[in-house]
């Protein structure tokens, strides 16, 4: 870069005109922060076609039930855990952050298992 | 520098149906990981490793993981060169607790049979026409290890890379799938309903001792998998030595975190339909599959073999666990104990040969590649 | 080896009084930093980055960021190779919530027209004779955005790197003192009082969906953003998701520090004055405030523009937040609406166009190098 | 790889006999693991015959009152610090993690110091 | 591929006696660490390294640190580059408080005396035939500071690298056990009982501005030092300027622990006996133990030459902190303190000496380096 | 290195003295440390000469106020997003470390940007 080059004839290079580029450039920046902004405007729109209304109510009933029987099953988990294993210390997962480890923690656990549903049907 | 070679440098033009195919595999499995909670930590990286892998990139620009110089390329050197695996082995050893192992030794030997998948696997992919080393590599997706899987395919068959690794996640997800019907085909409602006796206390001197033993064990006798277990036992030394917590805690979060990051996604971008979408891919897949199905199998017979010697019964659901997948083929058999009778808790016999599997794997890929890579 | 040898070794010998003005620029930094809290996380590392750079070297020895086997080019590496801004990305990817933008696209688009500073400061400095490809570099620093300003310059124009990162970084910590004249220049007093509706809230379905959606969008218009928003929205994916918080976690904390303390340090180490303190330099800089300056004042005039359209009107100082510099513009925006009314609250919705100048930046950097880079 | 090189001939290669090579491979895997399993049954017993009990009940008093006097100087050494040292933020270690620094803290760091033994004699 | 091949492949046909020497070496130190708590977040990562590298690996396999392309090579490129001991600077001078030293600077010149250890070391090294390269980077052990002897090592004399770094690690760790006799030997019960006065408090101001001119008057002085000092006083900035305290807070945590551990295995794995059990080896730990040995004895008779000229007496026990092995020589300085005298507390007034001598080393190696590098 | 090379030759080889050079290298180290020691004396004079007392208690009412203010405004800011995001984790900053989001740590947040007195005057 040198002073003597500088002039408008810098803008107009053989097979790059830049304002015509810089025009396309910010028509496209704007054209896909536009058609996102679009998407973000239908989806809510979308989403309540594709989940109708009735289930989400029809739902909840047998899933709190199903919720308390899994519940009571990591309690027992848990308490297992308590009295047979003092140690009290072993790892069965690597999902939580930081170190803590009491059975209470394995029976959350236990429960976030069972909510996986258990590949839906051979354990009815 | 028109419209025209501004549509021509777009993704758009570029983009093929296949690539399409892969986008839509990454949503799913995201989704998976969101709506069922399959191994998330790994499907959510992976998944939009692939969508990001499946943008088709500009000629000439450095984008792809295969384009030199191009950022996902410097990630994806710690895949190519084996540097992530046991980076990841060692936060495992960190978070890992062998305590049951150590109380009930005679559970370890699960683990081992589980491992006939991956010679199984590797003689099925011999007879198919692969190549010694790409067999090799494709076998230890019985391993049910996805660490072990890359690592093993990036010093045998690195072209390989992208579908074996992508099986052997797919199948660890899929671990709550594939099992459940083979552990009711092969066990009788009796034998499911075994218990288990509680296992004996572990002293602090006997777990701060077996990860250096266990190493010299491993690493004399195959020291192929010197570099993976290597890491695994260092990093559990420093769990179980008390005195360094400060870096055990660094291994088994920010680091294993971090790697965790930079492999998942770097694996899954590196899925491009065009080099991806091959018979050899679907084949992979088809083997990993059975390999999955014989190593579940494989455990849960020597079981009830184990079961003809032993006073006290293995309950032979223990066996699944035998494959790897920690921990979600313990946890699988925890269920189905749980689901016959609710007072047969079994998940912490279960990480027995949970964790015995992952050792065995290790040995496993440790003999393939010693035999085949100085083939 | 006598005293004048020890002498001549030393770094008094070599010191020019440009190296102490370049000492006393770093010091300048780490006064803003503390005392006016101006960006401390970049003007601190910088700021001490510039200290270190700024001692002459031995000769022959491997000290500084430009000697071959030196620590610090090690360090360096990551920036001339790109690597650590996509890593900044995922962090911020990860601590960025894009809840407000959801609930009010029509904001977006204040992001979109904060990028014409972009566009003329390339042409501005075409005009002054620098190539097309240092232009487009030099352009980007009207982004706002430190990171995509370090990785599109060291794509298109790496000789330029130091002073483009200095004046993007310095202008983004200057972004309290540069923006004020400029808002209330162009905004009356009722244009500063308007009040903006609570925003709707967002479903976590909408925020697990929205990364990907976006991501495919950019890609597939302007795949040279690929790299930068495939990072920036896999971040956003790991925190949305909610199955994958750990790692979400340490993308936010442990990665995002480490990369900004490397990329920090090395970028500030890399200024030495002798090849620094030039009048290249010196014109960027005035580039970079023009370019700041047309970015904030094409905020809020486009914000102004839309007024005439919408029912419900848009306060125009939110234009303002539209040229990125996250959170800082934003704060700014909501500091002035604040002082004009105390019950006028606008950080939460400054928040919107904030985010959608990032990616705005981004996908303009797309573009710059897909067209100059193969050029 | 290809369809047509399908076949048994492939797992006995002149120099490579497959199966012989898995049954080895597998034989390794299992003589590995039941080594560590043999092992495993074998070290609480030797861990007893090494450590005869009644040392362990003989330490204890003697450990007790030592370890009184530490934690005393300890204390002191924690008071001492609150008293003299008010910026009360000197880091004199870098073994903890996490960032709490309170003259409490250095009082069990103390401690841990002292259960060195320091070196044996010269110290008396 | 017989049974007779496969054994061959196995560690065992290969295992010399002088590997199991290491490997006993290995687990000694394991043993010192866990027991005796000594430096163990430096034990335990060396000793498990001194236990892997001694696994005869296959010949024609990438497992040692010495094989090109193998994961242990990688990691070891830390160590060989010099990047690491930077990289443990930072996070020391993240987590140091120089506060006592800022109220006490007389104490700073104990730090100084302590470095004759270096030189008198290097010369010794000459003597006996080393070349001057070697005999700096045997010197600098004597300044007690692994990370230091590490750099300085891998920059002059690579091929010593393993044998200075355990020996400085070791005798790190073994300084309860090496500096109390040589502190009995040269001070008396009534020096030992000398109180020191409560230091003044230190004002925010002071402790930001010091690792700034600090970092100028080491780095002009020795531009060697620049490295590891820039890095240390970084670090110290980060934690001081309060404004950054998110990135002092991962520079002490993630990451040094995180690099701890990197170098710690790796620097164990390159002790594989067949180059490192050698009589220059043995040579430099004997010369390694006089080093430590002639620094503390520097450090508490210079302590005694600055009570013949000062009124308020210095306890010339914390010339022994001079030496670094940071913190472990200045929690010795205390116990022995304490011992004599239930109520003389010197521990924060070691810590002065105490980092004084890290500074110190530094600029030693720095010196050692611009002399002998480029002789 | 071989110990048939051992002697006094060895420190004086040519264009380097051994003894010279670990003289100097001694002598640059206290020189380095002794600078320090003799900067750390004197920067407390340094600054109290620099910083004159009666300006710091004649800021306190005027910072004080405005300090209120700020709080009063911060508190404001806190209320409003309390009541007006019910989502409540918008991040704003990547400041903090750790991830508590709770309108108060919002307003910790705003009380930090009002005392960067916002660009000096053109506030008013
Ligand atoms: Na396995
Ligand atoms: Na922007
Ligand atoms: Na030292």
């Amino acid at each position: 870069m040198s002073f003597t080059q500088m002039g408008l004839q810098n803008l107009n290079q053989p097979g790059f005109d830049a304002v015509q580029f810089s025009l396309m450039g910010m028509g496209l920046v704007f054209g896909g922060l536009l058609i996102i902004a679009l998407y973000i405007t239908l989806l809510p729109k979308l989403l309540r076609l594709t989940s109708p209304k009735p289930v989400s109510t029809k739902a909840v009933t047998p899933q709190n039930s199903d919720q308390e029987v899994e519940i009571l099953l990591a309690i027992a988990t848990a308490l297992h855990m308590h009295n047979n294993f003092p140690d009290g210390d072993e790892r069965i997962t690597w999902k939580s952050h930081g170190d803590m480890d009491s059975p209470w923690l394995v029976s959350g656990r236990m429960n976030g298992l069972n909510s996986r549903k258990l590949a839906n049907s051979w354990s009815r | 520098m028109d419209l025209l070679s501004f549509y021509n440098n777009s993704g758009l033009a570029h983009l093929e149906w296949i690539n399409l195919i892969m986008i839509a595999v990454g949503v799913i499995f995201i989704y998976l990981a969101v709506t069922k909670d399959y191994e998330p930590l790994l499907l959510v990286p992976i998944g939009f490793g692939v969508i990001v892998g499946n943008i088709p990139p500009i000629e000439g620009m450095p984008l792809s993981v295969y384009a030199e110089g191009s950022v996902f390329s410097y990630i994806y050197l710690g895949v190519m060169k084996g540097i992530y695996p046991p980076l990841i082995f060692l936060g495992i050893g960190a978070m890992t607790d062998f305590s049951t192992m150590l109380s009930n030794p005679k559970l370890i030997l699960l683990g081992a049979a589980a491992q006939v998948g991956v010679f199984l696997t590797f003689i099925g992919s011999l007879f198919l026409g692969f190549t010694p080393q790409q067999a090799g590599a494709i076998g230890i997706i019985g391993g049910a290890d996805g660490p072990t899987a890359i690592f093993l395919s990036s010093m045998l068959a690195p072209e390989l890379l992208g579908p074996i690794a992508i099986a052997a996640y797919s199948y660890m997800a899929l671990v709550p799938v594939i099992q459940p019907p083979i552990m009711y085909l092969f066990t009788t409602k009796k034998e499911r309903c075994i218990h288990m006796a509680p296992p004996r206390q572990v002293s602090k001197k006997e777990k701060i001792i077996f990860p250096i033993v266990a190493f010299l064990i491993c690493a004399l006798i195959a020291p192929g998998s010197m570099t993976l277990l290597g890491m695994l036992f260092f990093g559990n030394l420093l769990k179980e030595s008390m005195v360094t917590e400060r870096l055990a805690n660094t291994a088994r979060n920010s680091l294993i975190d971090i790697v965790t990051i930079l492999l998942g996604f770097s694996v899954g971008a590196s899925t491009q339909a065009q080099t991806f979408l091959t018979g050899q891919s679907i084949l992979i897949f088809v083997l990993g599959a059975a390999s999955f199905v014989v190593a579940t199998t494989g455990g849960i017979l020597f079981a009830k073999l184990m079961n003809l010697f032993l006073k006290e019964k293995i309950n032979p659901l223990l066996g699944a666990a035998g494959v790897s997948a920690v921990p979600d083929s313990a946890r699988v058999v925890h269920m189905i104990g749980l689901k016959e009778d609710p007072s047969n808790f079994l998940l912490m016999h279960a990480m027995a040969p949970n964790v015995a599997g992952v050792i065995g794997s290790a040995i496993a890929a440790g003999v393939l590649w010693s035999a085949l890579g100085t083939f």
